[in-house]
């Protein structure tokens, strides 16, 4: 059999997170054939929308679906109904009900991780702490928990609040942020679930004139890379993933599931690195050649 | 008698008129359809057909509420948030055991509701529909979200399910209801006194409600009309997802369903369009989504082709009926 | 025995708009079978006395109106019309979505169970439409139709719902001759079948002519009624506007003398759909009329001269200069301006200032650089205007949809003037217009015409057309089917335009070709 | 003379609606800002409303634009489009080394480029505003995806971002931008000939092409006018955001310029409205935001609250001009 066709839905396609998935998918695909034809879409975190492109990529036929899915309960039908048309289901970066292979980062320990910084750098360990949360995808969902497990253990720490969405983009976190720096004169630390996130949440910050409390965030992207090695940035630190491999490795797998064989492990959970001034200058990051 | 003859020739003008405007865009859609066959080779196929209608069916129910709406002059702003709360409510229902199939009719009760709620303000306060309905966008979105707690609600065993995946001989469950939809609704519209008022109101409401006509309960109806349409669509998008989420449901859908009344040849002003425009208006926007993805052509290069043929294609249209009333 | 009660008695009917009395303690007493003519200037508040009785205003408390002797609900269209009272607005209230039939049925559609008889209502329609001479079917567009074959559709509305009271506001504005004639004749039937019509209009000979009674308005006040015998134009004049119109038509104006002064000149004008093949000239101190049936194309033709549309054969020509482009823009930039026939529709901006309304035309000229309004010689020209034409208006501020309808006109035609035009063609320059305003519109031709400007007027009104035109075009079919002039010994007759206008005029008898050297009178059979 | 007493009272009558009308929805935004000072007691201080008016700056901009629109009669759905694609040109422009300030030129040139094809289509071509802007939202959309490659631009040394954060005594750039805009926007409409046909336009398309108005030529200016403001409205939010995002940036914003619009008076038939009503209405927008968060109120019953604001803020301007035209 020939790999002929893969179809990739993913959450938001303006992220620079996913152009490196996409990225790693086409590049391990063109070394299995060349000739692959690789159909790209942005599902902008509408469920509907998502379950539309399936639909759409069973009809045209593709061989491999490869799903970052923008709600990790709800997709299962659609995964089932793509199963059944005998395509391969291959989830990347979030979970995803019934998928034959799915590659993520273990999105608890990145959550812990950057909120687990926040307590070693808070002073006395005690302060006010913010969470700008976002879309209910897995990953987001798990790194809200990491974190809160970790603050919860620490009595002098106080969660301001978890309940608002920066749409895990720039100037969704900017607007969200702008209206928490208003509402609250005294913030500590604040976790941002991604990297856009945590950019918006900075520049909110610059705009008030704010510069009492830092940030975390979960991603390494390239962005980020520069604010930490600038020295100047309210960003401290942020738990790296590598969506690059991921994603690549989410395809090998599901080439494996097609050409039948089963992988032994069906989910891969890797590493996050938490990177920080100091050691930035050893992080690879995602743009690297390779 | 030159009198007759000038009379015939007006006559045949007439009805030639009457059948290019009822025709409207079923050229390019046909158009549409012959070229991703070309392109893609899959397109014409049962099998993808279905999903076509499938895909549109959702569309089709909301943009004929908008249909009657648009009919009197006006515009419905909040079908995507009804549509969004409705799905929360049919899911929510759907779980409670052996009442579960009460979720459809409770999706189309709520929808009705809010719909009521919007014609009433406009039709009794007088408050101008666009800002009624952008408020009621903003506001029954928040009730949706409301409604779940922010989450997605989630019924593997939705009891209605076989309306969002199942078939009747062969035909899926949701393309059915969008036919129905589309055959009640032109009766309404073209075999009932309500239809013709709701010409008449956007016609010239003032001389509708001199004639007797009541202006105000024929403007309830409509906006009742499109929220229960769109409480109908909240059911079938539960049925199809299994799934519901007050937040990202039904975003910018609004935009989706006016956009197939226009391309169908309903005039923004009111009075002047027709059902069968709607479908066919609906069902290029579905065409050209499945098409595109069939045909390979990546996400980016679907938004620019989309638009483009979007103009493209009133242009056609005004070009074919060059001569005749600017809508 | 005591005398029945009147069909209609309407007391003491007192009617607000805020802070203007539109209506003052007016009462009106209406027979069976009777022509009552109600008369009144632009304003005097016939209409709104009228839309009381139709429910589609509420009248202040304290008034009241009786059908034999009973009275009846006031405020309500469908109450008023189930008492058999029907309406024919001044606006026209057609939706022109509709059709024919659907418009003259709606509200009232047959029907069971909700679902419309449309067979029933075509049935029932043709008959009316056929009692009306219309050539127009019960399936049509009432959006198709022109001005005029919307009138008569809202006189058949009113025919058809067999009402004992039919009040026809200003029915002939946009009727012509023949289909006013075929009107009359209606009236008169209808009126042997007991029912009683009141009758709105400026037109004074169809008021002399057809009104048992009259009743005059004045300022929403009631001034008094005339029996038939006693109708005299200076006695209806002097209640109406409380002064005395002694000149009514004027033709000052020193005639052309020779083909030199030919300011414009058409020649094989068509459009390629009703207009073919039309061509006329018009000298300095002329006016010149244009007469034709509804639909023979005149406002086709003017629109055309105009470059409002576009035509597809012929040449136009200012002072022997040919005119190429084919703009409004480009026609005024040769000094041809165009009063329309639709003031409402097509010529005001009813949500502006009289001000902006008549400066509309010249704002270019008169900015400073950069396109920076001038608004001092804005006001300017605004006071000139005001005070040159008579407009009456509280100032220039005020929306020029406030203003009666004749000042309106004046408005419009002030808007006109201020380009400098060299010809001005004029389409239904009095419709709807006072016989006051009507005579100051009268009196302002003339005195453009003896200005030096070429006027083309297009009229329905022939008693207007023959009053005020030195030389009538007759249209018919988009032609144009002959010319009728006036000699020393013999004026303008109305038989001949008539027999023209319908096509019974012999063409083999002598048309005076336009460019015929001398007045040549016309021979009629 | 009655004719003078009746002359009397119309005109104070009418000046008085037109104080009014001007006022238009002032009291509404004064007493929602007295309302969030009580509840929050930190909505008028000086910082917070600096705050404020920087957030509804860009609005204000594009809403300045749309005014032009609407005021036509017409409707630009795809100023959010033109504002995403404007921004990414603006960061890409500004990456280039020496010339980085070239980016606000550039994203005004582009957006002013999309307005005039907007405008050529509607004028030349006739097609209805609704679905050319429909179309471009779409299609312009895909450009500025295609612009950076579907991933987010960014430059954390754009040369103009004093722009989106810088101040100039003590007021922010981005507040001026918009008075400025607003105040431009005022004399065009107010002061010039282009103005004046701009109403005239909008009140009778038709008797200002008999008067000689070049229509095409208004109907040209004022999209592309709304094109070359949702550019400038592009360069703001790269300024502010230091980044660019094709497929994200500025989706939905055509609801909020609209609705400010609308709430400010403009009426949706064109010929009737002014820019200041416009100031207004996109302040409310903002200062709804800004005060809900400020009294605590959750991201759910924001979007509730606000939607019945919107609402209940056109009943009482509705109920307050009782009897005056309907928008
Ligand atoms: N809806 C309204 N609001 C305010 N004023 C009105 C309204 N309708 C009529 N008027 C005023 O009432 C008065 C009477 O108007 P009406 O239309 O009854 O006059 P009319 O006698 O029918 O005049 P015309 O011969 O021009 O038709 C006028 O001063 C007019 O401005
Ligand atoms: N928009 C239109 N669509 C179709 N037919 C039209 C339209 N406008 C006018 N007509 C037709 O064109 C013919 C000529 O109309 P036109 O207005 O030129 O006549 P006219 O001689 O000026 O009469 P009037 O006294 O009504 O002004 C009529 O038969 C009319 O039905
Ligand atoms: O893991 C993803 C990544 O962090 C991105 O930036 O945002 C969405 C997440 O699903
Ligand atoms: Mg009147
Ligand atoms: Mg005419």
């Amino acid at each position: 059999k020939d790999l002929e066709s893969i179809g990739i839905s993913v959450g938001l396609l303006g992220n620079p997170f996913f152009v490196a998935t996409i990225k790693g998918i086409e590049d391990r695909a063109r070394e299995i054939n060349p000739e692959v034809q690789v159909t790209s879409v942005s599902a902008d975190y509408d469920l509907n929308k998502q379950v539309s492109q399936i639909e759409n990529f069973i009809a045209a036929g593709v061989d491999i679906i490869m799903l970052n899915a923008v709600d990790a309960s709800a997709i299962a039908p659609a995964v089932k109904r793509a199963k059944d048309a005998g395509i391969v289901v291959a989830a990347f970066d979030v979970s995803a009900p019934g998928a034959h292979v799915t590659v993520m980062t273990d999105n608890v320990a990145a959550g812990a991780k950057a909120c687990q910084y926040i307590v070693d750098n808070l002073e006395g360990g005690e302060g006010n702490v913010i969470i700008i949360n976002g879309p209910q995808s897995s990953s987001i969902i798990d790194r809200v928990k990491g974190c809160k497990d970790v603050l919860s253990k620490h009595e002098g720490i106080t969660i301001l609040s978890d309940d608002q969405n920066g749409q895990a983009s720039r100037d969704g976190g900017l607007a969200v942020m702008e209206g928490l720096l208003t509402r609250y004169d005294d913030i500590d630390a604040v976790f941002a679930i991604n990297d856009p996130t945590a950019i918006g949440a900075s520049l909110a910050a610059k705009q008030l004139g704010r510069d009492d409390f830092f940030i975390t965030a979960v991603d390494g992207a390239p962005d980020i890379e520069q604010a930490l090695s600038s020295g100047n940035s309210m960003i401290k630190a942020s738990a790296s993933q590598d969506p690059y491999v991921m994603a690549g490795m989410a395809l090998k797998m599901g080439y494996d599931v097609f050409m039948g064989n089963t992988p032994e492990e069906d989910t891969v959970l890797l590493e996050p690195e938490l990177i920080t001034a100091e050691n930035v200058d050893s992080y690879k990051g995602w743009t690297a050649k390779r | 008698m030159t009198d007759i003859v000038h009379g015939d020739a007006a006559r045949r003008r007439l009805e030639m008129k009457g059948i290019i405007r009822a025709l409207g865009m079923l050229p390019v859609l046909l158009l549409l359809a012959i070229g991703f066959e070309l392109l893609s080779g899959k397109f014409m196929s049962i099998n993808n057909l279905s999903i076509v209608m499938q895909q549109a069916s959702i569309n089709i129910v909301l943009a004929a509420g908008m249909t009657f709406v648009i009919l009197t002059g006006g515009i419905d702003l909040s079908v995507g948030s009804i549509l969004a709360a409705s799905a929360m409510l049919a899911v929510i229902v759907s779980l409670i055991p052996e009442y579960g199939m009460l979720g459809i009719p409770a999706a189309m009760a709520l929808g009705l509701a809010f719909g009521l709620a919007n014609g009433g303000l406009i039709a009794f306060l007088r408050l101008p529909p666009f800002i009624v309905t952008l408020g009621s966008l903003t506001a029954v979105r928040g009730v949706a979200r409301l409604m779940g707690g922010d989450t997605t609600v989630f019924n593997p065993d939705l009891p209605f399910d076989f309306i969002g995946n199942g078939t009747l001989f062969g035909i899926p469950w949701l393309a059915l209801i969008a036919i129905g939809v589309i055959l009640v609704s032109w009766f309404i519209l073209r075999r009932t006194v309500l239809g013709t008022w709701i010409y008449a109101v956007g016609g010239n409401q003032e001389a509708a409600r001199l004639t007797g006509i009541k202006v105000s309960l024929v403007l309830l109806f409509v906006y009742g009309m499109s929220g229960l349409l769109s409480g109908l669509g909240g059911a079938m998008s539960a049925a199809r997802l299994y799934a519901a989420n007050g937040l990202q449901l039904g975003m910018a859908y609004e935009l989706d369903a006016i956009a197939a009344v226009i391309l169908g040849g309903t005039s923004f002003v009111g009075g002047v369009g027709s059902i069968w425009g709607t479908l066919v208006g609906a069902l290029i926007i579905a065409v050209l989504s499945n098409g595109l993805i069939l045909a390979g052509v990546s996400d980016i290069w679907q938004f620019i082709i989309k638009g483009l043929v979007i103009i493209v294609a009133v242009a056609l249209d005004r070009y074919r009926l060059q001569g005749a009333a600017r809508t | 025995m005591s005398t029945p009660p009147p069909l209609l008695e309407m007391r003491s009917i007192s009617k607000t708009f805020g802070p203007v009395k539109a209506l003052a303690d007016v009462s009106l007493t209406v027979r069976a079978g009777e022509l009552h003519a109600l008369m009144g200037e632009n304003g005097a508040g016939k209409s709104t006395l009228m839309k009381v009785l139709s429910g589609a205003y509420q009248a202040d408390p304290g008034g009241s109106v009786l059908m034999d002797g009973k009275p009846i609900q006031l405020g309500d269209p469908k109450h008023s019309r189930a008492m058999g009272i029907a309406v024919i607005y001044q606006e026209l209230s057609l939706t022109p979505n509709l059709t024919v039939a659907q418009n003259i049925f709606l509200g009232r559609e047959p029907s069971s169970a909700g679902i419309v008889d449309r067979g029933a209502m075509d049935r029932a329609t043709a008959p009316i439409l056929e009692r009306l001479a219309v050539r127009f079917s019960p399936g049509t567009l009432v959006g198709d139709l022109s001005l005029g074959e919307r009138q008569l559709v809202e006189i058949a509305r009113a025919m058809s719902t067999r009402a004992r009271v039919i009040v026809m506001d200003e029915p002939t504005t946009s009727l012509s001759t023949r289909e006013a004639e075929q009107l009359f004749k209606v009236i008169s039937a209808l009126k042997a079948e007991g029912v009683a019509i009141i009758y709105i209009s400026h037109r004074m000979e169809e008021v002399y002519r057809l009104s048992d009674r009259c009743s005059v308005l004045r300022d929403g006040a009631y001034v008094g009624t005339l029996d038939r015998d006693e109708l005299s134009a200076p006695k209806l004049v002097a209640m109406m506007v409380g002064r005395d119109l002694s000149t009514f038509y004027k033709k000052e104006h020193k005639q052309r003398d020779d083909d030199s002064d030919v300011v414009l000149k058409v020649e094989g004008l068509g459009d390629g759909k009703l207009v073919e093949d039309c061509s006329l000239e018009v000298h300095r101190r002329e006016v010149l009329g244009i007469a034709g049936l509804v639909g023979s194309g005149r406002t086709e033709l003017a629109r055309l001269i105009f470059g409002a549309d576009p035509a597809v054969s012929g040449t136009i020509r200012i002072h022997g200069e040919p005119v190429h482009s084919r703009s409004p823009r480009e026609a005024l930039s040769h000094g041809i301006a165009y009063l329309t026939e639709d003031r409402k529709t097509l010529g005001l901006f009813l949500d502006m200032s009289v001000s902006e309304n008549v400066n509309m035309g010249v704002l270019e000229r008169d900015a400073r650089r950069f396109g920076i309004r001038n608004f001092r010689t804005a006001a300017r020209r605004a006071k000139g205007a005001i005070a040159s034409l008579g407009i009456k208006t509280p100032h220039s501020r005020i929306n020029v949809g406030a203003l009666s309808g004749g000042n309106q006109q004046k408005v419009l035609l002030a808007r006109l003037l201020e380009t400098e035009p060299r010809v001005i063609i004029l389409d239904e320059p009095t419709r709807g217009v006072d016989v006051g305003a009507k005579s100051e519109i009268y009196r302002l031709i003339d005195e453009l015409a003896s200005r030096g400007l070429g006027i083309i007027m297009i009229s329905s009104e022939l008693p207007e057309i023959i009053g005020v035109a030195d030389r009538v075009l007759v249209m018919r079919e988009g032609r144009i089917a002959g010319e009728v002039r006036a000699t020393a010994s013999q004026p303008i007759d109305q038989e001949r335009i008539m027999a023209l206008s319908t096509g019974a005029a012999n063409d083999n008898v002598t048309n005076a070709t336009p460019d015929g050297a001398a007045a040549q009178q016309v021979q009629h059979q």
